[in-house]
């Protein structure tokens, strides 16, 4: 599956077929009649043969629609919100925090720690900061709230591990700097929808 | 009088450990055709085609940790699990398997007692078999482990009704309980089959067995989406494996029941000796229970109700009076 | 060898504990209970007696013991839930609006 | 052979129904009834008595047993009872003088070795036959009366059980449950 599939959210334009239900009968007459229709249609059947025919195609057509998991992937939606990343600034390489707390005091589920201290130039450093993922309900408010695009969800949702603290740290989730180059920005979450100056609407001066 | 129960032990430690082992085989076949006919793969990767995924299953149950819950009645909590799976391999006591063969000389006769009353003896024990389920859902501590209880007691019951109503009509044309009378009554080839005389019986049965053996249609008692595993929710490691096999012994039971009542049993089809025309039959039934499970939705509660106590308690009513009628004019 | 005797002094014994139960319990669920149990000790007297004598009449008695059993369960335990609801309790001790 | 069952099927019947007696838990009362039905069915099954032992099975633990079970689940009756005694010594007193008299009656030598035999089993039938012979026959009268018996039961079960019953929950509009919050907690 290719991931146009899954960008093409404009729902309606897919090939979707109605199907002919006829009402539910409410007198016990219609609801003997439709019993009898169906017995005689013997539509049960019909669910055996399709899977019959399914199983027939999938053995000796070679219809298999298995994913081997581990060995192969399915590209994820670029929206798909799972363990969080930190970006850096791509100038200078900077992490983009500036410890303002907004994503500690949004979260619902309250798993957001963050310490910050003042640095030699008294600028604001993040000194710890940490999210506990047994809590984290991967709620996307953090990376809404954040005014510096600084935290995002990643692709990342492979997220078994010995200790409930890997992926928690600062560290874990900051880009290295040696995949400075390789940082992409996040369109999902957080960031400004692609039709944003369409959206925009002058404030209106005069009153 | 020795050899007798010498003879009977080994047939019951045969019988025991090779239809364990098919259940625990019956697990393996059933995800490969429900895989097959969602188009998937099922287990591959644990010896050739998966076929040592049963092992690996079976060394993750025994060595699974076996915890019961702190609330949970322990001892009750504990016997659970093993009358169902005893239930379910003493109902195969009755039940005879194959044809007679002879073996290093001495004529086998494989069922382990032969007593006149067979059929009634399978249902009643099949019928306590619903302890299993129901004191285990009682003993844990658990809403869903209750509402699974209640809802064996009442699916249970209600289709004894019906099990033993649909298969009394061939009991009144046979004149026999024994199923080795019911096998030889059939002798005659497929025109003799007891589903020529009695579909209606038969198809009842059928039904009556899926709910029995709490197969798809009917999974009320630990369907997931529902009442979150039912009966078996606290329970894990080899006491949950015990209800695993116990489900498989029963649907293995049911279908040698409706293959020796209805299809003929094990007499010898056209070519084919009787030995394997009925593991043929046994085969297809339990295919049936698959296939049926990859293809039907399963129903509600009060749905469940509303087929047994009024539609098939009086089609099996009608069936057995129209049988006496038949039969005595 | 296993006579009559034998069969007869069993049923003795289980009915007495069916009295003990009647005696004894409070609860009314285990009144029935303890019902049951001598039931099933007439059906074992029955049913021994029937087959010593060579007469299937013991085995009749014991078979309409079983349908009073099961008509027992169908009333009793419908005035049970009743009860229940009304008081919220089965000890019998607690159903005491007919004393003085 | 049969001395060996009839003493191990004794003790454990017994065994059992001392504890449905003695039990302060429903739970375990309900399940050692329930086992030791299983075993009065094996004793029928060594006298001989095969049909009444599978009627034994069907009917009283997969029906009547069942149904208390299920009725229990209605009483919250999973925990332990609390239930005042008495006298526990009078109770003792009575039941053990219950236990020694029925046993010495029934013990003590019975008159009856030269009783005939009313309804013996007809010669070369099976038990099931021979029972069905008998039933239809010597006693057709009450077996109608009993199923009329059964027929009231079930009729009088359902009215006392089944009250509001043909009150669908699932089809009653939300507008009037909230409406009528409250009402129906009686």
């Amino acid at each position: 599956m290719s991931l146009e599939q899954f960008k093409n959210r404009n729902v309606g334009t897919q090939n979707y077929r109605m199907l002919d239900l006829e009402p539910t009968p409410e007198t016990g007459w219609g609801r003997f009649k439709r019993v009898a229709k169906r017995a005689v249609k013997l539509e049960l059947f019909t669910g055996l043969k399709v899977t019959f025919r399914e199983m027939i195609k999938a053995l000796f057509g070679g219809e298999m629609h298995t994913v081997k998991y581990p060995f192969e992937k399915l590209p994820i939606s670029p929206r798909y919100r799972a363990i969080h990343e930190m970006k850096r600034l791509l100038e200078s390489g900077h992490y983009r925090c500036i410890g303002c707390g907004l994503c500690e005091k949004i979260c619902i589920s309250d798993c957001i720690r963050m310490d910050t201290r003042y640095d030699e130039n008294q600028r604001k450093e993040v000194s710890e900061y940490t999210i506990n993922f047994g809590r984290c309900i991967f709620c996307g408010y953090c990376a809404e709230v954040c005014p510096e695009l600084a935290i995002v969800h990643g692709g990342r949702y492979e997220t078994a591990s010995e200790q409930r603290a890997s992926y928690a740290l600062f560290e874990d989730m900051l880009t290295p700097l040696d995949k400075l180059a390789e940082q992409k920005e996040y369109p999902g979450f957080g960031w400004i929808s692609p039709d944003a100056d369409e959206k925009i609407k002058k404030t209106p001066l005069a009153y | 009088m020795d050899g007798y129960i010498i003879g009977t032990i080994i047939k019951a430690v045969l019988i025991l450990a090779i239809i364990s082992a098919l259940a625990g085989f019956g697990t393996y076949i059933e995800r490969k055709v429900l895989a097959f006919m969602q188009r998937r793969l099922g287990p591959m990767h644990v010896g050739p085609y998966g076929l040592l995924q049963l092992v690996a299953d079976g060394i993750k149950l025994f060595t699974k940790e076996d915890f019961i819950p702190s609330g949970a009645n322990r001892l009750i909590f504990m016997i659970a699990p093993m009358i169902t799976a005893a239930t379910a391999f003493i109902a195969l006591a009755a039940v005879p398997m194959l044809p007679e063969f002879t073996l290093f000389g001495v004529t086998v006769r494989p069922i382990v007692a032969d007593i006149n009353i067979g059929i009634l003896f399978v249902l009643g024990m099949m019928a306590a078999g619903l302890y299993g389920p129901l004191l285990a859902g009682m003993a844990q501590d658990n809403k869903w482990g209750l509402l699974g209880a209640a809802r064996t007691a009442i699916q249970f019951l209600s289709y004894e009704v019906v099990t033993g109503l649909s298969i009394l009509a061939p009991i009144m044309i046979v004149g026999s309980l024994s199923l080795i009378d019911f096998n030889n009554y059939q002798s005659g080839g497929i025109g003799d089959w007891l589903i020529w005389k009695q579909p209606l019986a038969f198809i009842l049965f059928l039904i009556a067995g899926f709910a029995e053996t709490n197969r798809t249609p009917f999974d009320l008692l630990e369907h997931e989406a529902e009442v979150v595993s039912g009966y078996a929710t606290e329970y894990s490691g080899m006491r949950w494996g015990m209800f695993f096999i116990g489900e498989y012994t029963n649907m293995i039971t049911i279908g040698f029941l409706a293959s020796l009542v209805f299809l003929g049993g094990f007499n010898s089809w056209g070519f084919l000796p009787g030995g394997i025309a009925i593991i043929l039959k046994v085969s297809f039934f339990f295919f049936l229970m698959l296939w049926v499970r990859a293809s039907w939705p399963h129903i509600r509660p009060d749905q469940l109700m509303w087929l047994c106590w009024k539609v098939l308690m009086p089609l099996a009513v009608i069936n057995v009076t129209l049988t006496g009628l038949v039969m005595m004019f | 060898m296993i006579g009559l005797t034998h069969y007869l002094v069993l049923s003795a014994i289980l009915f007495s504990i069916g009295v003990v139960g009647v005696i004894r319990r409070k609860n009314l669920l285990m009144l029935f209970f303890a019902t049951e149990i001598m039931l099933n000790a007439a059906n074992v007297a029955f049913a021994a007696i029937s087959s010593y004598y060579n007469d299937l009449s013991g085995q009749m008695f014991a078979f309409f013991i079983v349908a009073i059993a099961a008509s027992e369960v169908a009333v009793g335990l419908g005035l049970l839930i009743l009860l229940y609801k009304k008081y919220g309790t089965l000890d019998l001790d607690h159903y005491t609006m007919l004393k003085g | 052979m049969e001395t060996f069952a009839f003493y191990l099927f004794a003790i454990l019947i017994t065994g059992l129904f001392a504890v449905t007696v003695m039990s302060r838990n429903l739970l375990y009362a309900m399940t050692s009834l329930a086992a030791g039905m299983v075993l009065i069915s094996g004793l029928f099954f060594i006298l001989g008595a095969d049909f009444l032992g599978v009627v034994q099975l069907i009917v009283y633990v997969g029906a009547v047993m069942a149904l208390y079970a299920f009725g229990m689940m209605f009483f919250d009756a999973t925990g332990v009872i609390k239930e005042k005694n008495g006298s526990p010594f009078l109770v003792f007193l009575l039941g053990g003088m219950t236990a020694v008299l029925l046993v010495v009656i029934f013990a003590a030598p019975v008159i009856g070795h030269n009783v005939p035999s009313l309804y013996p089993p007809v010669a070369g039938a099976d038990n099931p036959h021979a029972v069905g012979l008998v039933l239809f026959t010597k006693y057709l009268v009450p077996f109608e009366v009993a199923a009329v018996m059964l027929l009231v039961a079930m009729i009088a079960g359902i009215i006392l059980a089944g009250k509001k019953m043909e009150r669908s929950i699932s089809k009653i509009d939300d507008s009037e449950l909230e409406t009528s919050g409250g009402k129906d907690d009686e």
